[in-house]
C-alpha cells in the first residue's frame, strides 16, 4: 500500500537559519504520526510546506505514492491535505459558519446557500460532539472553540490527511480527551493524522509513531511502546532533561497582591469577571485553573490595568492599583506575561532587542538622556538570549522571524529578569518545548523562593497543580473552588472546571 | 416646496459621493486602500462626456466606467501585483488622471479644460409620486443614475454579505493569509474589488458631466473622491453607512446653498457648513469604526 | 562572495536603474506627442543640472516638500494618516504672516525666530483638532483632516480677504485688481537667502533664486526627526504604537498620549512647510498662496519610505521634476499636460521598479545569508 | 553665471535668424490655462489673431503654469531669457512677478492684464491693460432688471475677490438704477480658485436663486457658469454670460435662455498691444478699456437679437451716459452704497 505522505530531503532556509535540513519522513496511511522537537526545530515549517504555504528549497514530496508539487494552499486542499495551524488562520470578524465554509461554500448560483451550509455543519458538530454556535463571531469565542473551528474547517473540506500543529496547547484536559477521541474516530475512518505537540504524555498516548526533529533534522522515528518520556525528551534536546520539580517550602510573606470583589464587564455589559476575591502572599504561587474563556484573561488584564473594573478593588504591595495607569501599576513592580503574545506581548515588525526592552525602555539603565542607551539595551538582550537559549540569527532581526516558542522566551526574558514583586503569568509555557518549559518553571519557582507573589493562569492543569501553592478554579467569571494541590487529583479539578460541583473557597 | 427642493438638491449632491463611496467599500473590503478614486472620477467625467459627445449618453456611461476601471487596473497592478504602497499609487493615479484628461481634451476638443455640451440620459418622472405637488422636485425629472445609485446600496449590501464573491472578498481584506490557505485566489479577489471601485467612481464622474452639468469641466469633481472616501469610513465600511454619510454631506451642502448670504455670517463660514457639520456629527455620534483588519497591507504569500 | 558584491552593486544601482527605466516608460508618452525622448531627457538634465540657478531652484523647490514629507511620515510612523498637512501648513503660514506683519520694530534675531515659531504653533493648533477628536471621540483622522483642509481654505479666505486684507494697495481709479493679500512683512521677519553663505565658497547665485536658510533647516529637521524616531524613548514608543498599538499599551505606553504628542509634532513640522515661500519669495500671504504641498508630501514621504533621509532624496526628486518641466516647456514647447502625465508615470514607475529591485535584493541577501549559515550549520552534531 | 548666459543666448539668436528677425511674443496663462472658455481663451484669441495678421513679422508662444501656479515668475523669466520681445501675463496674479522680472530685463516689454503696477510711464517696459468690468456689468444689470418679471434677479460669483466683487457691484448698480425696488440675490461658489471650475455648485446655486423667485441670473464664475446657464435652461429662465459671448458656445437648446453676455475684450487689448509693438510705437503705462474704448460691452447676436431688442435703446442710452460721465458706476461696495443712496434721493 502506498504511504500517505513521503517527504524526501526537504530543505527550507530562512535568512540566517536552515529551518528544515534535508528531512526525510514517511507517514503511513491511517496512522497518527506525531512530530516533536524543541522550539524552532522546524516542525511548523515542515508542515507549512506540506500545506503549500512555503515552497521547499530542495526535496520531493509524494502524496499517496504520487510525486506532487504543492505550489499553493489551494493545491494542498485539492490533495485533501488539511492543516490546523499553530497560530490560527481564522477571520476574526467572521462568524464560525463563515469561517468554516469560506472557500468551499455550498451555493445556489452566486449566492451562498446558508441553509445547506448550516445543515452540513450541524451534522459535523453532532458527529464529533462539538459544542459551537455557528453564528458566534470568532473574535468572541474562546481559544478552545477557535481550535474546533479550525478542525471543522478541515473536516468540512473532507481532508484525508490532517495536520494539527500544537492543537492541545490551548485545551483543557477534558477537551484534550475529547480531541483524542475524535482523532481516534478519524483514524478509524481511514484518515491520516500528523500531530505536533510539546506534551510528551499526550504524544505517547495518541501516536502510532513519533518522529523527533532537532535543529531542522530528523533525529529518529520511534514507536511509543518502546520509549519512555525521558528518552524522548533526551532525543529532542540532545541531553538529559530532569522533569521533576523541586518545590522547597517557603515562609509566607506579606500579602503583595489582593483582589477584592472584582467585577469586570465586557463591552457588551456582561460581566466577564463576577466578584472575584483572592490574596497572594510573597513566596506563593496562586494557580488559576479553568477552561479558557471563563474570565481568566479579563482578570489578569484588570489587575495590570488594561481593563476598566466596574467595581471591586485591586491592591498591589499595599497600594490601591484600581484606577492607576498600566505604567504606574508596572512601576509598582508587576510583571505581566500576556496569553496572546502576538497581540499583546510583542511588536512583531520590531527587532528582537527592541522587543526585549519594550515597556522598560524608560528605565534608567536603558537611557542616556535624552536618548536610549542602545549599548546597554543590546547587552541586556544578549544576556537574556543566552540565558533563555533563544534561537535566533541576530538580535537585530525582526522578531516575527522567530519561532513561536522563541518569541515566548523573549517575553519571559523581558518580564522576569527585572526583579518584579508580583508576576502575572498567563499561559507562560504555551508552545514551549520541554526544555524551555522546564526552565520557565524553575524560574517561577526561583521567584517564589525570592518571595515574589505569582499569579499563574494556565490551561495546563498539570502545570498548575505542580507549581502552585494554592489553586483556584475559575468558571463563568467566578472562582468556584479553591484547593491545595496536594489534596486533589487532576480529575477532581476537572469537574469544577466544567462547572460541576461547588466548593466554598478555603484558606483565602 | 422649500423642503422638498432642499431634499432634491441634497440628493443630487449626494449621488456622486455615494457612488464613489460604494466603490470604496468594495476596494477597502478587499483590503486595498484606493485614494485614486478622485482620479477615477475625473476620467469618468471626461470619458463620459467624450463618449456621449460621439455616440450618446449610454455609450458615454460605458466609456466612463471603462476608463475608471482602466485606472483601477493600473492601481491593482501596482498594489496587488507589485505590492507598491497603496497611497503612493493612488496619488500618482490622481495626477495621471488630471494630466491625461487635460491632454486628451486639448487633443480631441481643442480645449484643455472643457468639452462641448453633451447629452445626458433622458430624465424620468416617477409614476404616481410625480403627481403629488409637494414631492414634485424630488420625483420628477430625475436622472436615472440617481435611482440607480440608490438601488446600488441594497445590491452592494447583498453582494457583500450574501454572495460567495462577497464572502471571499471580505475574507481577503480581513485575513488574506487565512483566505489563501483555503485556496482562495487572494490576488483575483483584490483585483475584483479595485476594479469595481474604479467602475463605480467612473460612473460617478459621468454623472457629474452628463447628468448634472451637461459637459465636462476640468476639476469638476472638486475633491469629491476624497469626500467619498471619508463617507465610506464614516459609514463604517458598510454600503448603508456610506449612504447615510453621503446624504448627510449632500444635505449639509444643499443647506449651505440656502443659508442667506450677506447677512451677519461671512460667506466663508457658510461654505464651511458641510465640513463642520460632518465633524460635529462624527464627534457627537460615538461609534467605533473598524476597518477591515488587513486594510492597506500588501499581501505576499509566505510572509507572516 | 560574488553574490555579496552583486548585492552592493545593486544597492547603488537600484535608484539609478529605477530612474532610467521610468524614463524609458515615459518615452512612450513623449513619442506619443511626436517629440524625441532623447531630446526631452537631454534637455531636462541639461537644463536642470548644468545651470547653477536650476540646481538652486531644485533645492528651493524641495524645501517645502522636505517639511511636508517629514510631517506626513511622522503620522505614518505611528499608524495615522495625516492628510491634513495641507490645512496645517496654510494655517501655520498664516500665523507666521500674522506675527510678521503685526509685530513691528523688532530686531530680526527676535522677530524671525518668533515668526517661525508662530508658524509651527499654527500648524500644531490645526493638528490639535483632529487628534483631540480621535483620542477623545474616536473620530477617524482621515475624515477629520480632510474636512479640516476644506475648513482651513475658507478660514484663510476669510482672514485674508475680509479681516487682514491690505487695502493700502494702489489702484488706478479702482481699476486693476488688488491682490487679496495680507500686508507685507517687514524685512526683520524675512528669511535671508543662502547667497551670502554660498558666496563664501565662491558660488555666486543669481539674484532671482530664492534658495534660503529653510533648506538647511529642512535638512536639520530631517536629522532631528531621525534622531527622535530611532534614538529617543518617545520615538521608540511612537514606532511601537504604530506597529502594534495593543502590545504597546500592554507594555505601559499610552497610545493616546503618543498619538497626541506625535500628531502635534507632525502639525508643528507641517506649520513650517509654507514658510520658505512666505518668508523669502512672497513676503506676504495671499489667496493664491501655493497649494498642494500637503498632498505632495504624502507621495514624498512614502517614496522616501518614511525615512527622513529618504524623504530628502524624494523631495529633491520632486523639485527636479518640477524644474525639468519648466525647462522642457520653455525650450522644447512640450505642453504642460504632457509634463503632468510624465510626472505621474515617473512616480509610478519609480516606486514600482524600486520595489521590484528591493525585493530582488532581499532575495539575493536571503540566499547569501543562507549560504553563510549553512556552512556553519554543517558542523552541527546530531 | 546667468548674466553670462544671457548675452550668449541672445547672440545665438542673432546668428540663427539674421534675415527674418521676427519679433517674439510670449504669453503666460493663468492657472486654468487655454480652453477655459473665458478669460484665458480670450487672451489667446488676441494672440492668435495677431499671429495671423502679422505672420511675417512675429512668432508667438504661450506657456501654462503648473497646478498651483507657483512657477509664474519662472516662466516669465525663462521667456525673457530666451529672447522674447513682448511677454504677457494673463491675470492680476502676475502683478508682482511682472514687476520683478521687468526690472531684471529692461529691454523686454511686458503686458499685464488686469493688474496695476504703480509708477509706470510711457517709457516703462510694462503696460497694464485694465478693464472697467463694472461698466459692462452695469449694462447687463440694467438689462436684467428690465427683463425681470418677478422683480428679483441673481448673481453668482466664483470666488470672492476684489475683482469679482467689481462685477457684482456694477451689476447691482445697473439693476438698481433702472429699478430701485429690484431685489438682488447674490451668491459665491467657493473660497478657492477651484470655485471657477465648479459647474455643479454653479448650477445648484443658480437653481436655488431661480426657485427663490429670481428670473435672470448673471454669473462671473468662469467655467462654473456652464452650470448657471444649464440651470437657466432647465428652469426656462434667463442667464447672462461673462467675458466672451457665451451664446456662441452654448448648446442649441440653451441659447434662448441666454439674455446676453458681458463682454470683456481681453483679446482686443492683447491684439492692440502686439500691434503697437509691431508698428514700433509700444508705450508703457496704462491702457484702460471701458465702454468708451469698446473694451467692455454687452453681446448682441443672432440668438438674442429678438430677446433684447426692446431694451436695446435704453441700454444704449445708459451706455452713453456712462461714457459721458453722467453716471458714475461704483467700483466697490463702499461706492455702491453711496450710489444706492443717491438713487433714492
Ligand atoms: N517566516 C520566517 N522567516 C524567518 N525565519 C523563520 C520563519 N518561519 C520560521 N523561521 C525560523 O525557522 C525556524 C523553525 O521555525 P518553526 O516555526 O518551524 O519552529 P517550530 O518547530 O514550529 O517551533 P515552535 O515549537 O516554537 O513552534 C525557527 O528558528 C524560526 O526562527
Ligand atoms: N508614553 C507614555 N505612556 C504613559 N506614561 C508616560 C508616557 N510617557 C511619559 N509618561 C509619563 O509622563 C511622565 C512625564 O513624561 P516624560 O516624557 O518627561 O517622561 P520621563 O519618564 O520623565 O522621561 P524623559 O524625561 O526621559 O523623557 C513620565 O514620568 C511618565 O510617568
Ligand atoms: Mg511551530
Ligand atoms: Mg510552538
Amino acid at each position: 500500500m502506498d504511504k500517505a505522505v513521503v517527504l524526501r530531503g526537504i530543505t527550507k532556509r530562512f535568512p540566517g537559519i536552515v529551518a528544515n535540513d534535508g528531512i526525510t519522513l514517511e507517514i503511513e496511511k491511517g496512522e497518527v504520526h506525531a512530530i516533536v522537537g524543541e522550539n524552532g526545530a522546524g516542525k511548523s515549517t515542515l508542515m507549512k510546506i506540506l500545506a503549500g504555504i512555503y515552497q521547499p528549497d530542495e526535496g520531493e514530496i509524494y502524496i499517496f505514492g504520487k510525486r506532487e508539487r504543492i505550489t499553493s494552499p489551494g493545491r494542498a486542499i485539492e490533495l485533501k491535505i488539511g492543516m490546523v495551524h499553530q497560530h490560527f488562520m481564522l477571520v476574526n470578524r467572521f462568524t464560525v459558519l463563515e469561517n468554516i465554509i469560506l472557500g468551499a461554500e455550498k451555493r445556489a448560483g452566486m449566492v451562498i446557500d446558508e441553509q445547506k451550509c448550516r445543515k452540513v455543519i450541524g451534522e459535523l458538530l453532532s458527529l464529533y460532539n462539538f459544542s459551537l454556535d455557528p453564528d458566534a463571531r470568532v473574535e468572541e469565542i474562546s481559544v478552545g472553540q477557535a481550535q474546533r473551528v479550525e478542525i471543522l474547517k478541515v473536516l468540512y473540506r473532507g481532508a484525508d490527511i490532517l495536520v494539527l500543529d500544537e492543537p492541545t496547547a490551548v485545551l483543557a484536559p477534558q477537551e484534550v480527551k475529547e480531541l483524542f477521541a475524535n482523532l481516534r474516530r478519524l483514524k478509524e475512518e481511514g484518515k491520516t493524522i500528523i500531530f505536533i505537540s510539546h506534551k510528551l504524555d499526550e504524544v505517547l498516548e495518541i501516536a502510532d509513531r513519533i518522529t523527533v526533529l532537532r535543529r531542522g533534522r530528523v533525529v529518529g522515528t520511534v514507536v511509543p511502546s518502546r520509549v519512555t518520556k525521558e528518552e524522548l525528551a533526551r532525543m529532542m534536546v540532545g541531553k538529559p532533561v530532569f522533569m521533576k520539580l523541586e518545590k522547597t517550602p517557603v515562609p509566607a510573606g506579606d500579602v503583595l497582591l489582593s483582589v477584592k470583589d472584582l467585577v469586570v464587564r465586557e463591552n457588551t455589559g456582561k460581566p466577564a469577571v463576577n466578584g472575584v476575591s483572592l490574596e497572594i502572599r510573597g513566596g506563593e504561587i496562586y494557580g488559576i485553573a479553568g477552561i479558557e474563556g471563563n474570565g481568566q484573561k479579563e482578570l489578569a488584564e484588570a489587575i495590570i490595568g488594561l481593563r476598566k473594573t466596574s467595581s471591586g478593588q485591586v491592591t498591589i504591595c499595599g497600594r490601591t492599583a484600581t484606577g492607576l495607569s498600566i505604567r504606574e501599576i508596572r512601576d509598582l513592580g508587576v510583571a505581566f506575561i500576556p496569553e496572546d503574545r502576538h497581540r499583546q506581548g510583542l511588536v512583531l515588525p520590531m527587532k528582537v532587542w527592541e522587543n526585549m526592552i519594550l515597556g522598560y525602555h524608560r528605565k534608567k539603565e536603558f537611557l542616556k538622556k535624552p536618548s536610549l542607551n542602545l549599548k546597554t539595551a543590546r547587552e541586556f538582550t544578549e544576556k537574556r538570549v543566552k540565558e533563555y537559549s533563544v534561537r535566533l540569527s541576530s538580535i537585530d532581526q525582526s522578531i516575527d522571524g522567530l519561532s513561536g516558542g522563541n518569541q515566548q522566551k523573549v517575553i519571559l526574558g523581558r518580564e522576569l529578569s527585572r526583579d518584579p514583586r508580583v508576576i502575572i503569568a498567563s499561559q507562560p509555557t504555551r508552545g514551549l518545548d520541554v526544555g524551555a518549559a522546564e526552565f520557565v518553571h524553575e524560574e517561577l519557582l526561583k521567584k517564589r523562593e525570592e518571595g515574589k507573589a505569582i499569579l499563574l493562569i494556565s490551561a495546563d492543569l498539570e502545570e498548575v497543580l505542580s507549581l502552585s501553592d494554592r489553586v483556584g478554579v475559575m468558571y463563568n467569571g467566578r472562582i468556584t473552588a479553591e484547593f491545595r494541590p496536594e489534596e486533589v487529583t487532576p480529575e477532581d479539578v476537572g469537574v469544577y472546571m466544567l462547572g460541576g460541583g461547588v466548593k466554598a473557597g478555603e484558606g483565602a | 416646496m422649500f423642503l422638498s427642493e432642499l431634499l432634491a438638491s441634497s440628493l443630487r449632491m449626494a449621488v456622486p459621493i455615494l457612488l464613489t463611496a460604494l466603490g470604496a467599500v468594495f476596494t477597502e473590503r478587499a483590503g486595498v486602500v484606493n485614494i485614486g478614486l478622485e482620479g477615477m472620477m475625473i476620467v469618468g467625467s471626461f470619458w463620459g462626456a467624450l463618449g456621449s459627445y460621439y455616440y450618446g449618453p449610454y455609450f458615454g456611461l460605458l466609456l466612463a466606467m471603462a476608463a475608471g476601471m482602466f485606472l483601477a487596473l493600473i492601481h491593482a497592478v501596482n498594489t496587488v501585483t507589485f505590492r507598491v504602497d497603496q497611497i503612493v499609487s493612488g496619488v500618482a493615479i490622481n495626477i495621471l488622471a488630471y494630466g491625461s484628461c487635460r491632454f486628451l481634451s486639448q487633443a480631441i476638443f481643442k480645449m484643455a479644460t472643457t468639452s462641448p455640451h453633451v447629452a445626458g440620459l433622458p430624465k424620468i418622472d416617477i409614476p404616481v409620486l410625480a403627481g403629488i405637488e409637494f414631492l414634485k422636485p424630488l420625483v420628477s425629472g430625475v436622472s436615472p443614475i440617481i435611482i440607480l445609485a440608490l438601488l446600488l446600496v441594497p445590491l452592494t449590501r447583498f453582494v457583500i454579505n450574501r454572495t460567495v464573491f462577497g464572502l471571499r472578498l471580505r475574507s481577503v481584506g480581513e485575513n488574506p493569509l487565512a483566505a489563501d490557505t483555503l485556496g482562495i485566489n487572494v490576488f483575483r479577489m483584490k483585483y475584483a474589488g479595485v476594479l469595481l471601485s474604479g467602475m463605480l467612481a467612473g460612473l460617478s464622474g459621468a454623472y457629474l458631466a452628463l447628468e448634472h452639468t451637461g459637459m465636462y469641466v476640468e476639476g469638476m469633481t472638486q475633491g469629491q473622491g476624497f469626500i467619498a472616501l471619508a463617507a465610506m469610513i464614516f459609514g463604517n465600511w458598510e454600503p448603508a453607512g456610506a449612504l447615510w454619510a453621503a446624504l448627510l454631506f449632500g444635505f449639509s451642502e444643499a443647506l449651505s446653498f440656502r443659508v442667506v448670504e450677506g447677512g451677519a455670517i461671512p460667506y466663508q463660514f457658510i461654505k464651511m457648513i458641510p465640513y463642520v457639520l460632518t465633524l460635529a456629527v462624527l464627534a457627537g455620534v460615538v461609534r467605533k469604526s473598524t476597518p477591515p483588519a488587513a486594510d492597506g497591507i500588501p499581501y505576499e504569500r509566505g510572509m507572516k | 562572495m560574488k553574490r555579496k558584491y552583486l548585492i552592493t552593486v545593486m544597492r547603488i544601482l537600484a535608484p539609478v536603474l529605477a530612474i532610467v527605466l521610468s524614463a524609458f516608460i515615459s518615452s512612450i508618452v513623449i513619442l506619443a506627442i511626436g517629440k524625441s525622448p532623447w531630446q526631452v531627457f537631454y534637455t531636462i538634465f541639461r537644463f536642470s543640472l548644468s545651470r547653477l540657478d536650476s540646481v538652486a531652484i531644485i533645492l528651493y523647490n524641495a524645501t517645502p516638500l522636505i517639511f511636508s514629507g517629514l510631517a506626513v511620515s511622522l503620522g505614518f510612523r505611528m499608524g495615522l494618516f495625516n492628510i491634513g498637512v495641507e490645512g496645517q501648513y496654510l494655517i501655520g503660514a498664516f500665523f507666521a504672516a500674522l506675527a510678521g506683519f503685526t509685530l513691528k520694530g523688532l530686531p530680526a534675531v527676535i522677530h524671525l525666530p518668533l515668526v517661525i515659531l508662530c508658524g509651527a504653533l499654527g500648524g500644531m493648533l490645526w493638528s490639535f483638532i483632529p487628534i483631540y477628536l480621535k483620542v477623545k471621540r474616536g473620530v477617524h483622522e482621515v475624515i477629520s483632516t480632510i474636512m479640516l483642509n476644506y475648513i482651513s481654505y475658507s478660514l484663510i479666505h476669510y482672514l485674508i480677504a475680509d479681516v487682514f486684507m491690505d487695502r493700502t494697495q494702489k489702484l488706478l481709479d479702482g481699476l486693476g485688481s488688488m491682490l487679496a493679500r495680507t500686508p507685507k512683512l517687514p524685512p526683520s521677519a524675512l528669511m535671508p537667502k543662502l547667497h551670502g553663505l554660498l558666496g563664501l565658497f565662491g558660488i555666486e547665485l543669481p539674484r532671482h533664486v530664492y534658495l534660503n536658510w529653510f533648506f538647511p533647516l529642512g535638512l536639520l529637521m530631517a536629522g532631528l526627526t531621525y534622531y527622535l524616531l530611532m534614538y529617543t524613548p518617545f520615538g521608540f514608543e511612537l514606532r511601537a504604537v504604530g506597529q502594534n498599538q495593543e502590545a504597546a499599551r500592554t507594555a505601559g505606553i499610552k497610545p493616546e498620549r503618543v498619538y497626541m504628542v506625535g500628531f502635534l509634532l507632525s502639525g508643528a513640522v507641517a506649520g513650517l512647510v509654507g514658510l520658505s515661500d512666505l518668508l523669502s519669495y512672497f513676503g506676504y500671504m495671499d489667496l493664491d498662496f501655493p497649494r498642494n504641498y500637503g498632498f505632495d508630501g504624502i507621495a514624498v514621504a512614502l517614496i522616501g519610505q518614511n525615512n527622513p533621509f529618504g524623504i530628502i532624496v524624494s523631495a529633491m526628486l520632486f523639485g527636479f521634476l518640477k524644474r525639468g518641466a519648466e525647462g522642457i516647456q520653455t525650450l522644447l514647447n512640450v505642453p504642460m499636460d504632457t509634463i503632468v502625465i510624465l510626472q505621474a508615470v515617473m512616480i509610478m514607475s519609480i516606486v514600482v521598479i524600486t520595489k521590484v529591485m528591493n525585493d530582488y535584493i532581499k532575495r539575493l541577501e536571503k540566499k547569501e545569508d543562507v549560504r553563510v549559515c549553512s556552512s556553519q550549520n554543517s558542523s552541527l552534531q546530531v | 553665471s546667468k548674466q553670462e548666459q544671457q548675452p550668449q543666448q541672445q547672440q545665438q539668436q542673432g546668428q540663427q535668424a539674421p534675415e527674418t528677425e521676427k519679433l517674439k511674443v510670449g504669453l503666460v496663462f493663468d492657472v486654468g490655462g487655454r480652453g477655459d472658455l473665458s478669460f484665458n481663451d480670450s487672451a489667446y484669441a488676441g494672440l492668435e489673431r495677431a499671429a495671423e495678421d502679422f505672420a511675417d513679422k512675429i512668432e508667438v508662444e504661450y506657456r501654462e503654469p503648473s497646478g498651483g501656479g507657483q512657477d509664474r515668475e519662472q516662466l516669465l523669466r525663462l521667456l525673457a531669457e530666451n529672447g522674447y520681445d513682448l511677454i504677457f501675463g494673463v491675470g492680476f496674479l502676475f502683478t508682482e512677478h511682472i514687476q520683478k522680472v521687468s526690472q531684471e530685463f529692461p529691454d523686454v516689454k511686458f503686458g499685464l492684464i488686469d493688474g496695476f503696477i504703480d509708477g509706470l510711464d510711457e517709457n516703462s517696459n510694462v503696460t497694464c491693460l485694465l478693464f472697467k468690468e463694472h461698466e459692462g456689468s452695469f449694462l447687463v444689470g440694467a438689462a436684467a432688471a428690465m427683463k425681470s418679471k418677478t422683480g428679483k434677479i441673481g448673481f453668482v460669483g466664483g470666488m470672492k475677490t476684489p475683482l469679482i466683487e467689481r462685477f457684482e457691484v456694477g451689476y447691482m448698480a445697473g439693476a438698481k438704477y433702472v429699478n430701485p425696488n429690484i431685489e438682488i440675490l447674490s451668491d459665491y461658489i467657493g473660497t478657492t480658485g477651484e470655485a471657477f471650475k465648479d459647474p455643479v455648485k454653479g448650477k445648484e446655486l443658480a437653481l436655488k436663486q431661480f426657485k427663490a423667485g429670481a428670473d435672470v441670473v448673471y454669473h462671473a464664475s468662469g467655467a462654473s457658469g456652464v452650470g448657471v446657464i444649464e440651470a437657466a435652461a432647465a428652469e426656462k429662465k434667463l442667464a447672462i454670460g461673462v467675458d466672451s459671448d457665451q451664446s456662441l458656445t452654448a448648446k442649441e437648446d440653451q441659447r434662448p435662455y441666454i439674455l446676453t453676455s458681458m463682454l470683456k475684450s481681453v483679446d482686443v487689448s492683447v491684439y492692440e498691444t502686439i500691434k503697437s509693438l509691431v508698428e514700433g510705437n509700444f508705450k508703457g503705462g496704462y491702457s484702460v478699456f471701458g465702454l468708451a474704448e469698446n473694451g467692455v460691452s454687452y453681446a448682441v447676436n443672432d440668438y438674442n437679437k429678438e430677446l433684447i431688442s426692446d431694451i436695446q435703446p435704453k441700454l444704449d442710452e445708459l451706455k452713453d451716459k456712462i461714457i459721458k460721465g453722467e453716471i458714475k458706476v461704483p467700483v466697490d461696495k463702499k461706492e455702491y452704497q453711496e450710489f444706492e443712496k443717491s438713487l433714492f434721493k
